[in-house]
């Protein structure tokens, strides 16, 4: 193949490359449109139920003992003290080979 | 007698038919496998495929020998694991684990990552120029290309459908440079962008849906697979694997997709690549204009993707910091990281490795959709 | 040049090659993917099938193409996934899984459930009646009956012995019906069934020795192998898996079958099964018709399991609530649930889950033996 | 095949299908009573032990400290409080995908 | 009519096919599943091994059969489960996965321990002898002889390549008498070794670094696959493993290969090892004597292993118990715990196992040596 | 193959196992002398910074509450009382189906 053509074949291919990707921009952009739209048809009525859903668990934990609701990257402690989290998520860590910085523990609860 | 029974043992043990070449190949091996344990070079790859190689090497194994034809006697060990190389199955497999492990949640917040994660194919098909002006036949030059893919098992694929004899040299460049990533960028990056744009702060990323998460794989796969058909076991398994994840119905059949299946595809496919690095196939100039062709690939898909940054760093209006295109090369998740590490020298209170995401799995389905291209001319 | 080249790429890309048929079949993996995600309808396969069924009806992707002949070409990667399920590995092996998941407690407790396992495999017949009076030949009648086992493994495991095409439809129709027992079964058990019968509380059942649930597996192979030895894959399989979990000194292996290994065959499993479905053999009119006698088998089965447990309440001088005949259609645990709520509907004190545990499991024999049958009639 | 023909091999089928799991409902019956015989004259001297394990367990675990044995479901409770055992369950329910409904352990103690 | 379908049906059962010789068979697998469950003779293996030859002696199952020539039926399940120890892949995987969960770690830390490893390959070799004088074929005799290397994987691997005929025999000796090895070797221990011997306390072993612990691996497979390169699946793959679990990098690989992996080949080998036991091919004089020179065999390995103990004792000056010689014949952890438990017997203060590992996993590494010996010889 | 053919292989192959043991033999030694002389050149220094890199942990231990490291096993206990460390090895070792007694953990700190 001579350089000429290997150029050739270089634009060509790059070009695809953006296309594609560029249509896949494209498309990502409509479908986030279109289901932000849906979506916030549907928010309106379930923000007020998770609201009281909060309040619901927030008062159930109250029950137990002191609410400590501690945010630390994708934890959320609620009513478990941060040393006990650590400890638990070390221990995950251990026992399952997923370094610790890769675990995503959504919420850590003392029930 | 005794001494004659020794004799025979000695004969037709491997010491008698070692060559020069094969412990060169041993060497090459040990030294794999140092930089595998001791310097944590992709080693889970790395380990297998330089174990192969060593294992392949010590003579008279016969643990890649096809069954001998009219004869009951079976093949090697190797030769019958390595059919779901030559098949194209474990790449495939191993893309649906990945598909498992990956949240495309970034790219979806950011779409424009895209154009990064496009922009870092660059360094695919500038190796592809050079492989072919140096005399490698198409074929041959997209394999080495795809290096610049900066992902294993696109590069696999790949080459064992256009160039199979190059199989353990491109697979080996691969994940080395993958594993020098935070050698290889860092100073492009410092050339080719300013303090001024390094220390940009990005905004927050907006949260994704599930239902957009859902649908992007969905989305990707019919529009991929439709406009490169030949790019469908890559693309497909890898985007199945991801609605495994995303769907949240079918959590067994992901996490088995992440742990046993990937780990299991995984092994076979680094010991028997390895096992393809036979001395006379790979001793040759080639394998080092390979590994040389291999670290430009992978300088220019990091300078196309820090152009494409600077670019959208500019056309944004100062909002994208360039930095995150680098990320574009995949690698995931190295790339995304160096690019953290390089925004915080700049701005120690700068946060870049979300933002980096978006390019860096942008840059997963950018490799595969180049080497479906690749396939379509050359294959 | 350029536009030559994207003129060239579009026509040699699935956009140009797709017909309406395979748009159709993309709405129906859509549909389907939607049943399995949304209203989770039984998705651990539902979701692969579909996939594999929109994978493979994206025009030229290849992927389930034979290895062209004389050509050193691989196939397609789903063409080699799909050898298990042509061989009849998969089911069979999911069967060690669920042998291994499933108590058969409750049916040594109170063995007279087969009897009901047994009328539940009505529908199986009476549909193989309706098909064949509608010109399915025998083996095709007997694989849309086999949709009335609500048993999934068996049902691929007979279709692909006797009726090939029609495997996807099969599949299919059992696993959605099987999602759809919520609906089909209450007003079926509500019409037979009289207020007082569903208010029976049953006696609680006895304890089962371990000794008892080790000699179970064992003693039903030996004697349904024997009587059936078509059934063995099947029956082999299911018992050795529950012996696995029974003995209680292998359980590595009990625990390896019910996660990795199981887990792994359904992800292959479902995507060839999906794959299998090309329009031309899917849309036809004879997979309506299948669909339509797929849920005439399961509500024929629900009637047969129903109406002997009415006799068996009646025989039992009203100790049995016949409610959990129902349960022998297998669909573990679904249909056994179904027995509770109804149950529970009619006498808030009312608990019949454990009770109905044994028709169901007593189900999965009953249709593994039905299909032993049907293999040996017309295999 | 003809409807009647279809009508025969039903009707032999059915017979064929409850003749088989009769056949197993009478080994099964079998199999219970004359293990049932077996077992009987075992379980005398097996009782007396089973008592006098029971007891050196709860000995055992006097030893260490208050015993608090609570029955939650399939869990006993040795010795641990109620909110450590939850989070512990809610821990390897997370890390093992298992639903919480559908763990079972058979007891959780504090050594 | 009834009754005649009921005849057919009869007549095409397994009951009419059903010979004497089966019931024999059936039996045999009933005695084996006993051993496995309740005596908890090594039922990872014998359980899977017992059902396969239960499920294969149930006449007319067809599961061993081959694809019928010119048909498009497919063949047995378990003939195509039985590939992957035809070909030699099943024995490898299993070793793979040994050798990630074995520490030589000991035998690192006291490298002599070796040389009992060696000695104890002696009832090899004494029981080839006998069986040659007893007319076996060199084949045939050294399949026999390595049933006292007491390593199944190693036994079942040199049995498909030498005598397949004779491999269920093989491997159910294999697998029992390394079950009875607390049985077995205690008499010989207290006949050959003095009180005053047994008393023998031994020196802390050093630590070991982990340094030494990833070399030793890849030395060992350097030098014994150069020596006797058939040898190379079993040694290659067992040292694979174990530079997994010693490099610390590669864990997960590691994890898979003692948990998933393993248990998945460990069910298809244990099965299909059982279903090769036909009738016709076991219930020969041949299988009787098997078993009985498998006891002799174990017997001479466990002499041989203590008489290189003694000797290391008299010339270490009372430093080394000979005990700890019969851990040699490998049956890891079983033997060592045996050399612990007489140990203790003659001093209460003894511990003994951590220095019977040294042997024990040197017997691994003699027995691997000894059947790439036989197979140079004979294969 | 006559008897005494049978023992001329015996011998032979006895030979070899022993053979290629001692030489295996051999290269442990030579290994191990090799990496003991290079090591020891390294511990000097090693041992120093393993000495200060211990009391920064110590130090870092003692600042979130009583240090109380204590070795069982394979086992370190840094900063946890034994009775969770215990706790959470039976989970672990149950969750895992691997015996007690086979389960290693470097250390359980608390963080
Ligand atoms: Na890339
Ligand atoms: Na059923
Ligand atoms: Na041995």
């Amino acid at each position: 193949m001579s350089v000429l053509e290997s150029f050739v074949v270089t634009l060509f291919s790059m070009s695809i490359v953006f296309f594609v990707l560029a249509f896949l921009w494209a498309l990502i952009k409509i479908l986030s449109t279109v289901l932000k739209h849906f979506e916030n048809r549907k928010s309106e009525n379930t923000a007020a139920q998770v609201a009281t859903g909060m309040q619901a668990a927030v008062a159930a934990a109250s029950e137990i003992g002191s609410v400590a609701s501690i945010s630390a990257g994708q934890v959320k402690l609620i009513d478990v003290d941060e040393k006990t989290a650590a400890m638990i998520m070390a221990i995950v860590s251990h026992e399952s080979q997923i370094p610790l910085s890769e675990l995503s523990f959504k919420s850590i609860k003392a029930l | 007698m005794f001494v004659d029974a020794l004799k025979t043992i000695w004969s037709d043990s491997g010491f008698a038919a070692l060559a020069w070449k094969e412990c060169i190949m041993i060497g090459v091996a040990f030294f794999l496998i140092y930089l595998a344990i001791v310097k944590k070079f992709e080693p889970l790859l790395l380990l297998p495929i330089a174990f192969g190689m060593l294992l392949v090497n010590l003579p008279l194994s016969g643990l890649m020998n096809e069954p001998a034809e009219g004869s009951s006697g079976p093949g090697g060990l190797l030769h019958y694991l390595y059919m779901g190389v030559k098949l194209g199955i474990y790449p495939s497999l191993i893309f649906l684990g990945i598909g498992a492990m990956t949240d495309f949640g970034p790219l979806i917040a950011r779409p424009s990552s895209l154009f990064m994660g496009a922009g870092a194919q660059f360094g695919i098909f500038a190796a592809f120029i050079i492989a072919s002006a140096l005399g490698f036949d198409p074929q041959e030059a997209s394999s080495i290309g795809i290096i610049g893919g900066a992902d294993g098992p696109t590069a696999i694929y790949l080459t064992t459908r256009l160039a199979p004899d190059l199989l353990p040299a491109i697979a080996i460049a691969a994940y080395s440079y993958m594993a020098l990533i935070p050698m290889i960028q860092p100073p492009l990056m410092r050339l080719i962008t300013t303090k001024k744009e390094r220390e940009i702060k990005m905004e927050q990323l907006r949260e994704v849906s599930k239902l957009e998460k859902i649908c992007f794989p969905i989305i990707v796969s019919v529009f991929c697979i439709l406009l490169l058909p030949s790019v469908a076991p890559l693309i497909g398994m890898l985007m199945l694997g991801n609605l495994f994840r995303e769907s949240g119905v079918v959590e067994r059949l992901s996490e088995t997709a992440q742990n046993a299946l990937i780990n299991i595809v995984t092994i076979f496919l680094g010991v028997t690549v390895g096992a393809t690095a036979v001395a006379d196939r790979f001793l040759r100039l080639q394998t080092l204009m390979i590994i040389g062709l291999g670290l430009l690939a992978f300088m220019f898909s990091t300078v196309g993707g820090l152009l494409i940054g600077k670019l959208m760093c500019w056309l944004s209006g100062g909002k994208i910091n360039p930095l995150i295109g680098s990320a574009g090369v995949s690698a995931v998740p190295m790339a995304a990281r160096v690019s953290q590490i390089e925004g915080q020298k700049a701005n120690k209170s700068n946060y870049l490795l979300m933002h980096a995401m978006g390019p860096n799995v942008a840059g997963v389905i950018g490799s595969a959709v180049a080497a479906g291209i690749l396939l379509a001319l050359f294959g």
